[in-house]
């Protein structure tokens, strides 16, 4: 692998690897099988097809969500990833079960991608019993600890720390894990960010530090907010390499990752990599997002849209046709539809839950204000 | 008169100060181009331009300083939180930095600047968007704390807030943002530190600031239809508070209920009850009930947020039970 | 019994529960190769090794973010803030990760860890080196808040507040580190939650807590040579408070006062005050009277810094108001 | 000037410019005088002397109050910064009287070197009524308006945010200062430093940012500390260029900081300064400084002296002889010591002093709890 470990890369201060290549060996059973090879990299095409209807599953619940919202259904706040389906998908391709995750709370595509259950994902945004954390937190704070996925955290840049700590359980627990760390480009400015960047590349821990770049923090262009809009090179005065990948091209993004992964874990410490992608809907549900062009959203939109082109691809090579993933939109679109009913169905939390999930030991008859609950 | 809303007031207060005052200056995220998260800054930029209405990277330690800094240098800084919940990251540069400064200088520095934006629960925006900050602010020497409940309050103490030559720690309500009242067409002031009664009555004091304010005088009614007449008293600046307003009313009612969003250790409700007692303990009958957001971190669910909040109901039956006829 | 000074009992209390459980590490400024700041780790880089007490870079956010993310897999951080003023940086990951992220996460994820360290007031060391920061983190459920006030509850408390499962603020107090004090020499631990009579009297109840509680004894010793016999109570755990404790001794001496050495304004003593009224308010023959840390910034200046901070003839004086006998 | 700009320094990833020259012209009357050129700077004797005498002032102020620390007359922390004059003075040569200035906890080289009264200064350490903030600041927090020091300030760090402001304001105001925010080797991790950073990049404000690298953060060396130790390259990431100097010789560092101060006077953005220097004694009064050889201080001490380094140099250019050195020595120490006995012979402030500087516009009657002096 041709990416400069820490210590090359800052005492030359070298220009951060932006794109490198594993070249890994392909077996003869994966030659065998239909797939795509993407630059030396093999995709089986069961593979193929999860990464393309997980994406698509992403898209439509995102959608669902949407009209949710609209139907004042869901409350509070509402960030939908639709556009970003790439990275949330490849990254799970490229990353281990047992591999911790972290990101803001534009979390519903990860925490699908990774696998949770998404009527309980619905039923959390419906607030609903049965939600992935009871109904208590939200769009924004989803949690599934059996996946390994730590949040859905709704101040900007606080998972970086955090991502830190379970970077630095890792290493403390030699436990081969790797954490991957997201945050945005506008949470990337936070000063907790370079203070977790110091110390993940002083103690070399297992981290990818992964920034989702849409470009926009709300109203805000990248380069009102970064004096550095190359954010992947945030890490060089802390010697931290950088990769910028093509977030919108799922298979590109799974391969580049899969490196950026295989680097943490090999030891050679945290690695900051920058997915360049876009967010097709406003900021928040209640966001116009009149701060940019209908051209520019066309160009991402029409031009880059990540499911169209791994469809694109896997038509070219044969691995399904136009019409078979209409059908297979309208199954998703059907399967989307009975998760929102099912989740609409569940009843809310119990009121005695307001006061559960507080303290782990609460201590009897000292706890402050307890009961009365209405 | 003119009815606007609350965010309006809040608009308009900053809109006349920057045009009287040209050290005066916005900054904060989203502020300029996106007219505010919340619109509280609609068309400020146009007005005043790109040099005195400036967004931020999101980095609220470091944009509070820069505050902090350019007030040292006699500028008047309007730093805007989008919340008040992303200010935990600023603490340090409101308590250490603004509110020690002129004690540490020994005179020499002076910190006017206002520090505002929405503080509390808004509507289902869960633990981390849900924090009130007054009590901690408060506890703060150095500081003044002003929390407005209405649009003529809103701008009356903004503007005052401005013209303060401390720092102002400037609470405002996120769902009061829409609320519309009536607003002097004159330019006018609201001094700090002022209580003001939103409602005379003679059976039961309930203080209340902030969305508080409105629910206490919907619980007023509420009571008046039993017979019980509450005196609403907001006292809008928590800090420095206007306690004899308080304490004369709690001469004439005999009883205090104190209501506030927060959580309730240590809370305001705490040093409003604790000082009531310490200046009228013979006038009280009862003691005074708090009634307080729930000790629980805000949870998403409808029904569950509503349990944790305070309610209407919360204060009439505390206001019923302190002045005995519960 | 040994004769240990708090210092040791708090050393000790990290060494054996380091030994009896290999998820603990401490982490902080200065914690490991220097020692500690006030050399309440020394020892323990030698005995646990680099990977188990672990010097930081001074970025007090960072390192508390990584405790908590190392709790929520499992691990059992202590997390050493040199001092409680610096912890100002990092409210924001105790306030809105550590403390809610149990409940944000429908109990998915607990973060049982401590974070540790000198609060309030050393010697001379001004404006910015004084927060008593522990009417704060007591106002958030989530989060104990632990304050011992000698070394016997030092050593218990800090063991059982690296054992419980959720997180500790636990505030020491620089000035006690050399107060020496008689230990069990077997195992033990203080159950967090007890508050602790360190006196028994039956004229005046005074609560206090941390360095304060030795005022408060001080105190004592002189209003027992006037006649009155104050019953000094420690909550030593501020959150929850042991409420109980103190209601049966106001009930027996029917008056209070509380002491501690923070701001006024919505401080414990505002709590405690607030909570006798509403539990006790027929007990009472007086109002609760409140002493504390007078409301500035902390001054540098011998004289001045005196005057600031409660004095035991402050104490003192207001017990005889209390009981009347002023 | 051949610093590189933020512009290209960034895109081009290239190495910072540690040492740049100005060569600035020298004029007719200046080369007449009597003098040192360094590097091509002129160095008339007077400026020299002057140089000198304050360096070996600040030496004997501090060892004056590391002895009534001793004595218990100075109490809670004391940091003294011997053998790092040359920064201090070196620093206020190479900038405006106009320019704003502010540091950490270790400040009272800074701001005698700023030209505030030392009788105040000493008086400050020791509690007194005339202290240069009435005795409530003490040795951390020593503020001078009327020489725009602006602190002083005792959280690691917090001065850099606060600097911004000041930046800012120039910018703000068009007044032409220069805002020089000076930090420490430990300091330079936390967080705000980079949030600061970035917006003083992104928005082109007048400051040199300066890392007094003395290799220390109390116990905690260097590279325990941090990833990147080559401080200068700390804002790479925020495309700021960096400056590397040596902070032990006077001359060196008056020429480079005036380089750095005119990068950001010309509108050109801030710039980070690394001035490598070390402090002899101990982080404060009460630190043994273990942590260290004697070998490394003895290195630093007698081979890096900037005070003897400048003595040597004079002697040699003729300007004055190790006699009028020991002369100016007696006459500095006796100096030191009226104004320490000066300081000690003020009273402590008036106990009504507790309640002043709180607020500037006090609320009548509503001041939580005044007054009850004693
Ligand atoms: C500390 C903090 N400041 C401000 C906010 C309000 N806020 C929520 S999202 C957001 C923009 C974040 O943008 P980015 O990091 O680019 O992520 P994206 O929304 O594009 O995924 C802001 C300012 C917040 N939640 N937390
Ligand atoms: C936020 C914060 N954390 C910790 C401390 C305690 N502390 C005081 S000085 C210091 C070391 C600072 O070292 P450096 O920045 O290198 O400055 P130097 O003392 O070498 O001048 C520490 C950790 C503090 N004052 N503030
Ligand atoms: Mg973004
Ligand atoms: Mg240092």
């Amino acid at each position: 692998m041709q990416v400069a470990g820490n210590d090359t890369l800052g005492h030359h201060s070298q220009v951060i690897i932006q794109y490198f290549f594993a070249g890994g060996d392909m077996s003869a059973k994966q030659k065998q099988d239909a797939g795509i090879t993407h630059e030396g990299i093999f995709f089986a095409q069961e593979q193929l097809h999860e990464m393309h209807d997980q994406m698509l599953f992403i898209r439509r619940f995102e959608e669902k969500a949407g009209q949710m919202y609209g139907l004042k259904k869901i409350g509070g706040f509402c960030h939908l990833c639709n556009g970003q389906e790439a990275v949330c998908v490849g990254m799970q391709h490229a990353a281990e079960a047992t591999d911790y995750m972290m990101t803001s709370y534009r979390d519903h595509g990860h925490i699908l991608a990774r696998g949770s259950d998404p009527t309980a994902v619905m039923a959390e945004l419906l607030g609903r019993a049965g939600g992935v954390v009871k109904g208590k937190g939200g769009s924004m704070h989803m949690f599934d600890a059996d996946k390994n996925f730590a949040g859905g955290n709704g101040i900007v840049g606080e998972q970086v720390p955090i991502g830190l700590g379970f970077g630095f359980s890792s290493w403390y627990k030699e436990d081969g894990r790797v954490t991957i760390c997201i945050m945005g480009d506008g949470g990337i400015n936070q000063g907790a960010v370079y203070e977790s960047f110091n110390m993940a590349a002083l103690w070399k821990l297992p981290i990818v530090f992964m920034v989702e770049n849409n470009q926009y923090a709300m109203g805000t262009s990248l380069d009102r907010a970064s004096a550095e809009t190359q954010l992947f090179k945030r890490g060089i005065s802390f010697k931290i390499p950088g990769m910028k990948i093509d977030g919108m091209d799922v298979l590109e993004f799974e391969k580049k990752m899969s490196e950026a992964i295989e680097h943490a874990r090999s030891g050679k410490g945290p690695i900051l990599v920058e997915a360049m992608t876009y967010r097709y809907r406003g900021h928040s549900m209640s966001d116009p997002a009149t701060y940019r062009t209908r051209e520019e959203v066309d160009e991402w939109r029409t031009g880059r849209d990540p499911i169209a082109r791994l469809q694109a691809q896997m038509i070219e090579a044969g691995l399904a046709t136009e019409d078979s993933f209409k059908q297979k939109d309208r199954d998703i679109k059907k399967e989307v539809a009975a998760i929102a009913k099912a989740a609409e169905a569940q009843p809310e939390p119990d009121a005695a839950e307001l006061w559960t999930d507080i303290y782990t030991d609460p201590i009897e008859g000292a706890y402050p204000y307890p009961g009365k609950v209405g | 008169m003119s009815k606007i809303t609350y965010r309006e007031a809040l608009n308009q207060a900053m809109a006349e100060e920057m045009s009287r005052d040209k050290n005066v200056f916005l900054m904060g995220e989203e502020v300029a181009e996106y007219n505010g998260a919340y619109k509280v800054s609609q068309g400020l930029l146009d007005k005043f331009g790109p040099k005195r209405v400036i967004d931020t990277p999101i980095t609220e330690l470091g944009f509070a300083g820069l505050g902090v800094g350019a007030a040292m240098t006699g500028l008047r800084p309007v730093i805007e939180f989008m919340t008040w919940n992303f200010a935990m990251l600023a603490l340090d540069q409101i308590v250490n930095a603004a509110a020690k400064m002129k004690y540490m200088s020994g005179g020499q520095y002076s910190v006017p600047m206002v520090f505002r934006g929405a503080g509390g629960s808004a509507a289902r925006v869960g633990a981390q968007h849900s924090q009130s900050l007054e009590n901690w602010m408060a506890n703060v020497p150095g500081l003044k704390v002003v929390m407005p409940s209405n649009p003529a309050d809103a701008k009356g103490l903004l503007k005052a807030s401005i013209r303060d030559n401390d720092t102002v720690v400037f609470i405002e309500n996120e769902i009061n943002y829409g609320d519309v009242g009536e607003v002097p067409d004159e330019e006018y002031i609201i001094p700090l530190g002022k209580a003001d009664v939103k409602r005379a009555g003679s059976d039961v004091t309930i203080v209340a600031h902030s969305r508080m304010t409105g629910f206490a005088l919907t619980a007023a009614k509420e009571l008046a239809k039993e017979g019980i007449e509450a005196e609403i008293i907001d006292p809008r600046t928590i800090r420095p508070l206007d306690e004899n307003t308080i304490i004369t009313s709690v001469a004439k009612t005999n009883c205090a209920v104190v209501v506030e969003e927060g959580w309730r250790f240590a809370g305001i409700g705490a040093e409003i009850s604790a000082r009531i007692m310490e200046r009228a303990f013979d006038d009280l009958d009862s003691p005074v009930i708090r009634v307080t957001g729930k000790d629980v971190p805000m949870p998403y669910a409808a029904n569950l947020e509503a349990l944790a909040l305070p309610s209407v109901r919360d204060i009439v039956e505390a206001a019923r039970t302190a002045c005995g006829r519960a």
